[in-house]
């Protein structure tokens, strides 16, 4: 699975996407599971209510299961416009 | 219906010429154009856009969807830059066209409220303090309730 | 402010590109533009709009100073047609800038509302059946109701 | 004064503009008053409520006065827009 992080989670995480080998079955499965990988990883997911996630590009929220999910993406809320 | 993400500046005029010009039948047509500004406390120097490609297209069509699906436009267009940009930079630019104005200025309203919040684009502010992501506003996620509400209470509300 | 009442076609983009080009610090411009349309009934030939040349000046400029008095305005820019217009031909246009997007969305409504409703013009129709007055709508008499609100009511009903 | 008619009051009294000696003092006593000269001005008045009235170019009501007025205009409602 490829996972996607953008703006400062990306700078936190230090690189901007990485194929991810995981059983996880929701999206927070698949973030506690990122967070036991080291500090940097730990830090960036430490506050999920500062986070938006995507599955396969489509918002959704953080209990969103990943069984077919080809791509995750981490990111702040959005500031366009 | 026209979506474009792009890193390159455009035209304002020529883009609203353009959209006007392939309209017929609309009595209304308006345009929002977002503009870098300067912040309060110290002089910008550059403004940094960051985007999600793939997504982004996908969530913009999306919102111009929803928005054709709820007031009865002619077409609508949406135009969002990437990239570095400097003060006075123009952004992004929506435009809709409608019968009656209201349905026009409610539709575009609706269009920037949404892509505020639901497009995945994030900006980076570098002064000469240094470089920091603007902040998504609570007031931001707010404006998006009164799109939820039946639109008969907007209505009653005078908002249509 | 620009406030403009003339015989001759305007060049819609020409004149929004000029709008945002001397706009400094504000984060929004919003235009709005009024085109001749087509009948439901019959194909209309044109539309005549005769106006008050003294008062249409006056009463344009006193809706704009009363929306700059409302919303925190970098800029308003209204320009307005009279005589004789074809189906498709631009009617009008406003502009307004400001720092952020709910004040230029407002304040180019309220100059639509006012101007629609309290600006000395009137437009004629000719068809092949003949010529008739637009009549004025109740819609667009109560569209100004909403204005004369308290606006912390407008901002309750998620109006701003 | 100048008394001046746009769009279908123009039409039904038959011209643009005239001078008018009076010594009305509201606008409801000149209307009163040139409803009494021929037909067409009692027809183009015949119902208030579906006319303006500016005086020296301002908006106002049919009782506002008319001491010191150049200029009365008499219109529809306006169709700006």
């Amino acid at each position: 699975m490829d996972v996607l992080y953008f703006a400062w989670v990306r700078e936190r995480i230090g690189l901007p996407r990485e194929t991810v080998e995981t059983r996880a079955e929701t999206v927070r499965d698949l973030v506690d599971e990122l967070r036991r990988r080291e500090g940097r990883y730990d830090l960036a997911f430490s506050d999920t209510r500062a986070l938006r996630v995507a599955v396969d590009q489509e918002l959704c929220d953080f209990d969103a299961p990943l069984a077919g999910a080809r791509e995750v993406a981490f990111f702040p809320p959005m500031t366009g416009g | 219906m026209d979506i474009r993400v792009q890193e390159s500046a455009f035209d304002l005029g020529a883009e609203t010429n353009a959209f006007a010009a392939r309209q017929r039948g609309m009595g209304a047509i308006v345009t929002f154009t977002g503009v870098v500004r300067d912040l309060d406390d110290a002089p910008l120097r550059h403004m940094q856009i960051e985007h999600y490609p793939g997504m982004t297209e996908r969530a913009l069509r999306k919102i111009a969807e929803d928005a054709a699906e709820r007031w009865p436009l002619g077409d609508a267009l949406i135009i969002h830059r990437h990239g570095r940009l400097a003060p006075d930079d123009l952004i992004m630019m929506v435009a809709t066209a409608a019968r009656h104005r209201r349905d026009a200025f409610e539709a575009a309203m609706f269009l920037m409220d949404y892509l505020k919040s639901r497009a995945p684009f994030w900006k980076k502010e570098e002064t000469a303090h240094g470089a920091a992501w603007v902040a998504a506003q609570q007031v931001d996620e707010d404006a998006l309730e009164v799109w939820e509400m039946p639109s008969a209470s907007r209505t009653r509300s005078g908002f249509s």
